[in-house]
């Protein structure tokens, strides 16, 4: 393996320097692919000037919802139809309507917040117990960029994060959280 | 096709879908063998057996009314009236249809007792022979006059074989005794009837055929007489099929059940029954013209409304109704006819109905019909002769005593002293079927079947226009080691040998039976008639008895029923005290219903009140007193003195208050036992001229004692009385 | 098996073509309040009895009670006519779609009400919503000391505790009725069996019978022109007729 | 940059031109900024704090009630059938149903503040989220312990589920108690994850600095959250989605046990505008627990002096009054058309609410729900004195308490039946409420030692986008919108 990879695992105090930081990786031809931010508190991209990321929750809700929308329609229309014989009270209709509309909405809302939550999992391939690349400081508020770049620009990339006010800059090893 | 989807359809589809789901939720060995079928075919929509039905004879009261019991594999599950019957005509009263509730009543005598101390619980268990030993001893041994039964006034056919035995042997004639009849004041009513019309008989009174019935105090739709066949005499008053709808006025100081269904209800002072009786006589002779009854002749209206507190516009607008009416009946009873001048008010209503003319006539007075073997009316034991009796124990003159029916220590008066004189009689020997108040002070106990485990016949007394014999059989084999008494009596009788074997000379007492009821056969107007005694019998059995065909009523001569001097005199009240007191018989539990649990389950028809005694009080009254509802009061008599919540009564006069008889048992089972008052406990030893208690005839101070008892009513307090709701707006 | 088409009843439809199948008529002017019928229905439908605590507490539970009240004030006090109040059978009946487990549901086959005990998990709610509070609840496993048990009509479900019931128009007579007839190629005939309530009361103030046949006993008191069907207001379609009288 | 104490003696506004920096640093959390690692470390500490002796004498005795309370009590209504509780004809219904409208009430707190609050951007949320969704979960919790108690046949619970059985039947979705079992199955299920989704950073947190069994719980709980770039893009998009979406359910579920109540035929209860009614009732008594629940955490808990302060008591407060306010307008609403309605039942039953033998109570209901918020809570110093707004809190739990027994036993004592109206005793229910009130406590009890109730990173990010600006001669707080 000629291009053999190494994670750089670089830690910054606060917002600006890291945003600088990215700037200036990706002046000296780190891709913003080559980058990610662990950070203890929901920074968006756009503070940090990186592309925006993918994420899969909104259609997974969408698939929810409609999931949650055809098993309150099977409850509330094909139910009543799989009795032995048909079941009548009082003299409301056999699908009786406002009901249904409560059925329909509160499966709907079920099928779509399960799925949101499971979408989280899927995104982020939640429960992943496995050794990670991680510092505990970002919890602490720190912002972490971790940068894989070949064993060539190692040197190179640690001395410009150095130099942008990195407070350490290490491999990065994978390790249990 | 929704519309016509059976449940029988439903079934055989649920049978295939049940198959489909057990294919399709079958797991395991198991399900290829079991079909699992969801619990859906609820016994009410399969055949569970075959069910047998019986026809006997209600025991719960005297009046004889003919049952069907439906029995499933040998147990009896269910009564219902003999519609072919003419005295109930297929209907029955609560008591009827709980009589169950005593077949299967935990608590019965399950097998021969002797009592180690009399009061006490301590018994031995004994096999029939040794008990049947110690009846033949008892019957040996004694003088035939020192023997003597007390029966209670059913069944029939055990009296008059207890009868035939002391007519056979000189033993004391068998004295018939019962709450019931103590309360129903029969006495008095004979004794009237026998001053009016000539003859000792039941009157009768065709409620049914009426226009416009006046009651005294006669409590005809609860127990008095023959509930059922009254109730169904007043439900032809009130239906308005061929003619007006009949009305109906009630005389009374407390509002019975009775009372509670009349058009008007007139709450007169206790006492003044006869005075108010005649007076309207009198108004209503005015009305009608012609020359003043003698009976009539010495009565001021405006006396009699001022003695009875009725207004003399009331009194009057009553006389134009009881005149105006061409089918007006006037019946006396209940309370009114237990007081000291009892007699006088029998006399003087019997006597209004001469006004009526309507002896013998559709819609009024009759002679009830004798039964088809009986040759004279008889009526049970006055309490007075009973009191008579229970000196007769006291002296030393009865050594045995052989109790049947009835549960004197109950529904005697405790004055009387039937307790303290029974431990004068050497030997008491019960065959009681429940561990009563009497079998619990007797020494031995030899329980007799329970009715509807015995043969028997029962005389239906009045009620009925035709002649009944309503016959009983065994429904269900007996439950637990009991013996009818009459076999007992028999076998005893045999092995006493003598004059007591040949007065029984018979095998057992369907053999008995079959000779009272043989002379029947040859008549021609009967029910049945067959051509030899065993096809007659299973007839009688069928059928539930016997009857005639005819309507052998008879019309009271009435001939000078006005032309004589009736007293107007004002009851005599015995006691001190600001209340007049008036006993009534619950009517859901009556003397015997209190052991079983879902008679006392059943609301009273008046108050609602369920397992208890309470006593009515009006709410001014109350008020006044400072008394509310639930407060527990001392009533305290001459007699006696009892405690008991308080119900406040709206229709119940002032000065007036009124206990339920019924609970207040000392034994009687579990249901019974130390449940509520027994208002007997409070009369004194007062009779009337006929010697029926003056039972209504007391007066009893109200004392609070700061206690509370909740009764328990199915009506609302709030709902119906407006407690607890808060004040109005 | 019914269509779908058969099953898509309209509301109004229904509620304007209801007519019932078995209906009762009470006639309160000639019901003196003897609790026969009471007796009677405890005896037929296995009713449990609850004891003196609980049946002052409101627990009793009986099917069939009777209701009287007081007008005016003493000495005119009069009792109100009695008022044998039981299950209605609805043909509209508010206590059957509230409940979530379809244990009281209306009967195609028998115009009723049904009670399914199986089906019960005790929520109570059609007792809350029935308006005239006709149904009893088994708050406790009742106690039935033997022998008494020996007595319990096998045609008729035992019920345990957490379970309601309430009146059936005595099902099960209906059915011994209708299945003897059928066996016998005939329709049943009107008075050919009763409820017990009705077969007991001494006054024959209760009538049972065929509401949908206007030859029945039942249809024939009913055109009296007084007849009062209880909170009929309510829409619930009460197959009882009453009688005031007086 | 220290919290600083000292500047607290400074007179709370200025001579001139409204009030000085360092007064509103002091008053506002969002302004007083500390290092992320030092809230880590405080809020560790508080949860880590060794529990005082005192904390277990109360542990264990609410240990006992539930135990007793709870589920001896329950088991012996199980085995004997529900004749050991108060309830009767016509009051089928008694305190188990008033417990299941109480908790599902109280549970509302929790989504009001963390769902609509955040919907709406209310900055002083930020630190009490976490604490008031743990209540809409406890709180459903014991709903559900009231709900299935007061069955009948309770061990037969799951045939109200839809699925297919042998009993070859499903749910009856005519009846409102169907529609019950779905939403509050919904809302359950919702609100319990609402609270793990924002739970996942701050497990990370506590994982990162935890050891032992502790680390082991924290690790498993945050699921190996990192706090990368898409792990927080798809949580925080999962949490809007949330946010909106809990809303309407928190709506419909309190509607539609108004519905239970509502949809019946029986006089009081056929209201259309218990809906709402009930809505309001709920947000009543849940922002009412939830400021008891914030004063006692403040009071018993390391540091919350710092996070939750009287700012967030007042900003309570306004809710409050606001909330009380639009109660007393629907209470009067449906007092009003009940009454004008003229029904001789419902006439009846407003009469016997009053002027009954628990009349009473409807005054007391009164004075709880709304003469006492009104009275103590328009006065902002008042409104910031957390013992005052959380004494105020509980009154108006009682008060609500109040009303649910006034709907349910109360209102069904009285029916178009007057032959069987009757009051209601309560019996078994007491210990079953109790102690359902002591498992809601002993559950956020336990939470606090082992869940970090504040949600450090919401707190940070809030105060990353506060700041002071000066208009003119004022200094006022303004706040970046950083989403």
């Amino acid at each position: 393996m000629t291009e053999s990879k190494v994670d750089l695992l670089a830690v910054f105090p606060d917002l600006e320097p890291a945003a600088n930081a990215i700037e200036h990786l990706r002046s000296i031809g780190v891709h913003d692919e080559c980058m990610n931010i662990i950070s203890g508190i929901p920074v968006t991209e756009a503070m940090l000037g990186r592309p925006s990321q993918w994420t899969n929750v909104p259609r997974i809700a969408m698939g929810g919802a409609i999931l949650g929308f055809g098993a309150g329609f099977f409850l509330a229309f094909i139910t009543p139809y799989l009795y032995p014989y048909p079941i009548k009270v009082s003299s409301q209709a056999f699908i009786p309507g406002p009901p249904t509309v409560v059925v329909l909405f509160e499966l709907t809302m079920l099928g779509m917040l399960l799925s949101t939550f499971l979408g989280v999992f899927l995104d982020s391939f939640f429960p992943n117990y496995r050794p990670m690349k991680y510092v505990p400081e970002v919890s602490d508020g720190k912002i972490a960029i971790l940068v894989e770049c070949s064993h060539v620009e190692e040197k190179k990339v640690t001395d410009a994060l150095k130099k942008m006010g990195a407070e350490s800059v290490n491999p990065a090893e994978a390790q249990h959280l | 096709m929704s519309e016509k989807f059976s449940r029988r359809d439903f079934l055989k589809l649920a049978g295939v879908g049940a198959a489909t789901s057990a294919i399709l939720t079958g797991c395991g060995p198991a399900s290829r063998y079991v079909k699992r079928e969801p619990y859906m075919q609820m016994p009410e929509y399969n055949y569970n057996g075959q069910s047998t039905y019986y026809a006997t004879t209600c025991r719960e009261c005297a009046a004889g009314c003919g049952l069907i019991v439906r029995t499933v594999q040998g147990r009896a599950i269910k009564t219902e009236g003999n519609a072919g019957n003419p005295l109930n005509l297929g209907k029955t009263c609560a008591r009827g249809q709980a009589t169950l509730h005593g077949l299967y009543n935990p608590d019965r005598v399950q097998e021969p007792l002797k009592r180690s101390a009399r009061g006490g619980d301590s018994t031995q268990a004994m096999d029939w022979d040794a008990a049947i030993q110690v009846v033949a001893d008892a019957l040996k041994n004694n003088k035939p006059e020192e023997i003597a039964f007390l029966m209670g006034m059913a069944p029939d056919h055990l009296f008059d074989l207890v009868s035939d035995l002391a007519k056979a042997t000189g033993m004391n004639a068998p004295l018939r005794f019962g709450a019931l009849g103590m309360f129903e004041a029969r006495a008095t009513l004979s004794k009237a009837a026998e001053n009016l019309f000539g003859e000792a008989s039941l009157p009768f009174f065709d409620v049914g055929g009426a226009q416009v019935v006046f009651s005294f105090g006669a409590n005809f739709l609860e127990t008095w007489l023959s509930p059922v066949s009254y109730t169904r005499g007043f439900a032809g008053l009130r239906e308005a099929k061929t003619k007006m709808r009949g009305k109906f006025v009630q005389f009374e100081s407390r509002m019975s059940q009775t009372g509670g269904k009349a058009d008007e209800w007139i709450p007169l002072r206790p006492g003044t029954e006869a005075l108010v009786a005649l007076a309207i006589g009198k108004l209503a002779s005015e009305i009608r013209g012609g020359a003043m009854p003698r009976a009539f002749e010495n009565v001021d209206p405006i006396d009699a409304a001022s003695k009875s507190g009725i207004k003399l516009e009331t009194l009057e607008h009553l006389a134009g109704m009881f005149a105006g009416s061409n089918g007006a009946l006037a019946i006396p009873g209940g309370p009114a006819l237990g007081q000291s001048n009892g007699l006088a008010v029998a006399e003087a209503v019997l006597a209004l109905n001469a006004i009526s003319d309507n002896f013998g006539k559709p819609g009024g007075v009759y002679l009830s019909a004798l039964a088809p073997n009986q040759s004279e009316y008889q009526r049970p034991a006055s309490a007075q002769e009973m009191q008579e009796f229970v000196q007769k124990m006291a002296d030393g003159k009865i050594k045995v005593l052989f109790v049947h029916g009835v549960n004197p220590l109950f529904e005697l008066p405790t004055a009387l002293g039937f307790g303290g004189a029974s431990k004068s009689v050497s030997q008491i020997i019960s065959f009681a079927t429940f561990p009563d108040e009497t079998a619990r002070e007797a020494d031995y106990v030899f329980p007799d079947h329970h009715g509807l485990e015995s043969w028997g016949y029962q005389r239906v007394a009045t009620g009925s226009a035709q002649p009944v014999l309503s016959g009983a059989q065994p429904v269900v084999s007996p439950y637990y080691n009991t013996r009818a008494t009459a076999d007992v009596l028999i076998a005893a009788a045999q092995l006493a040998g003598g004059s007591f074997a040949s007065a029984l000379p018979f095998k057992d007492e369907v053999e008995f039976l079959h000779g009272k009821v043989s002379a029947l056969m040859g008549e021609v107007d009967g029910s049945i008639s067959a051509p030899d005694l065993p096809t007659f019998m299973a007839y009688f059995q069928q059928h539930g008895g016997y009857w005639r065909n005819s309507d052998e009523r008879v019309a009271p001569k009435a001939g000078d029923a006005l032309n004589r001097e009736i007293s107007a005199e004002v009851a005599e009240f015995a006691g001190e005290g600001e209340f007049f007191f008036v006993p009534f018989v619950s009517p859901t539990l009556a003397e015997a219903g209190a052991n079983k649990p879902w008679l006392q389950e059943l609301p009273d028809p008046t108050t609602t009140v369920m397992w208890n005694t309470w006593v009515e009080m009006n709410p001014e009254t109350a008020h006044e007193l400072g008394i509310e509802n639930d407060d527990v009061v001392r009533i305290v008599s001459e007699a006696g003195e009892l405690e008991v919540p308080v119900y406040l009564y709206p229709a119940i006069r002032p000065d007036t208050i009124a206990i339920p008889f019924g609970q207040g048992h000392t034994a009687y089972g579990r249901y019974a036992e130390n449940r509520g008052v027994n208002p007997a406990d409070l009369l004194g030893q007062h009779f009337n001229e006929a010697g029926d208690l003056a039972f209504a005839g007391m007066k009893v101070k109200v004392e609070k004692t700061g206690a509370k008892k909740p009764l328990s009513r199915l009506e609302s307090m709030m709902g119906v009385y407006g407690i607890g709701l808060g004040e109005e707006h | 098996m019914a269509t779908l088409s058969d099953l898509k009843i309209s509301e109004v439809k229904l509620g304007e073509e209801h007519t019932g199948k078995w209906g009762m008529v009470i006639d309160q002017d000639i019901c003196t309040g003897c609790q026969a019928c009471v007796a009677a229905c405890a005896m037929e439908n296995n009713l449990s009895f609850v004891g003196e605590e609980d049946s002052g507490y409101g627990r009793s539970m009986h099917w069939i009670r009777i209701e009287r009240f007081w007008e005016g004030e003493y000495p005119e006090v009069k009792m109100t006519p009695n008022q044998p109040m039981m299950c209605q059978q609805c043909g509209s009946a508010t206590c059957e779609p509230v409940c979530p487990a379809f244990a009281t549901v209306h009967s195609q086959a028998e115009q009723l009400n049904l009670q399914v005990y199986n089906r019960c998990v005790g929520t109570r709610y059609c007792a809350n919503n029935c308006p005239y509070q006709v149904r009893s609840f088994n708050w406790r496993d009742y106690e039935r000391p033997e022998p008494l048990p020996n007595q319990l009509n096998p045609d008729v479900t035992v019920r345990r505790r957490g379970v309601m019931e309430k009146c059936t128009f005595c099902i099960q007579r209906i059915h011994k009725a209708q299945d003897k007839a059928k066996s016998e190629g005939r329709e049943v005939v009107d008075g050919e069996f009763t409820t017990a309530c009705a077969q007991a009361c001494p006054a024959n103030a209760i009538t049972f019978g065929r509401v949908d046949d206007p030859e029945s006993m039942v249809s024939q008191l009913a055109k009296r022109s007084h007849g009062v069907k209880h909170l009929e207001e309510l829409g619930t379609l009460p197959n009882v007729t009453y009688f005031k009288g007086g | 940059m220290a919290y600083d104490k000292k500047h607290s003696e400074h007179a709370p506004s200025g001579q001139h031109g409204g009030h000085s920096e360092e007064y509103l640093r002091e008053k506002h959390l969002m302004l007083d900024p500390l290092p992320r690692g030092q809230m880590n470390d405080m809020v560790m500490e508080s949860m880590l704090a060794k529990p005082t002796w005192k904390f277990w004498v109360v542990a264990s005795l609410l240990a006992a009630i539930v135990a007793y309370g709870l589920f001896y009590s329950w088991g012996r209504m199980i085995a004997e059938g529900l004749g050991i509780a108060g309830v009767n004809r016509p009051s089928y219904w008694g305190i188990f149903l008033v417990n299941t409208v109480f908790w599902i009430g109280i549970s509302h707190a929790g989504t009001f503040i963390s769902a609509i609050l955040r919907v709406f951007r209310a900055e002083f949320r930020r630190p009490f989220t976490r604490a008031a969704e743990l209540m809409t979960t406890f709180g459903l919790v014991q709903a559900g312990f009231s709900i299935f108690m007061h069955m009948g046949r309770v061990w037969l619970a799951y045939w109200l589920m839809p699925y297919p059985n042998q009993r070859m039947i499903w749910p009856n979705l005519h009846s409102p108690l169907t529609w019950d079992l779905l939403a509050i199955t919904t809302y359950l299920l919702s609100s319990t994850m609402y609270l793990f989704l924002p739970l996942i950073p701050d497990v990370a947190m506590a994982r990162d600095r935890s050891t032992g069994w502790r680390k082991t719980f924290y690790k498993t709980l945050a699921l190996g959250f990192r706090g990368t770039e898409g792990e927080w893009t798809h949580l925080r998009n999962a949490m809007n989605i949330f946010a909106f979406a809990i809303i309407p359910v928190m709506f419909s579920v309190h509607t539609i046990v108004s519905w239970d109540f509502a949809a019946a035929t029986r006089p009081g209860w056929s209201s259309t505008i218990f809906g709402p009614y009930f809505i309001v009732g709920a947000l009543h008594s849940g922002m009412g627990a939830a400021i008891a629940v914030l004063a006692v955490i403040r009071a018993t808990m390391k540091h919350m002096d710092y996070f939750i302060r009287g700012e967030h008591f007042d900003a309570i407060g306004k809710l409050m009054l606001i909330i009380s306010m639009a109660w007393a307008y629907f209470f009067f609403n449906d007092y009003m058309v009940q009454w004008y309605g003229g029904d001789v039942w419902t006439k009846q039953l407003l009469h016997f609410h009053e002027a009954g033998p628990m009349g009473w109570m409807w005054f007391a209901m009164l004075i709880c729900n709304i003469v006492i918020p009104w009275a103590i809570l328009w006065n902002p110093k008042w409104r910031a004195t957390p013992w005052l707004v959380a004494t105020v809190g509980i009154i108006i739990n009682v008060g609500m308490w109040f009303e649910r027994y006034i709907i349910v036993p109360i209102s069904l004592s009285i029916n178009r039946m007057p032959f069987t109206w009757r009051l209601y005793q309560p019996g078994v229910e007491i210990p079953l409420g109790i102690g359902t009130l002591a498992f809601f406590i002993l559950l956020y009890m336990i939470a606090s030692k082992i869940i970090p109730l504040i949600p450090v990173w919401e707190v940070q990010e809030g105060q990353m986008a506060h700041e002071l600006k000066k208009f003119g001669r004022e200094t006022v707080v303004s706040v970046s919108e950083l989403e």
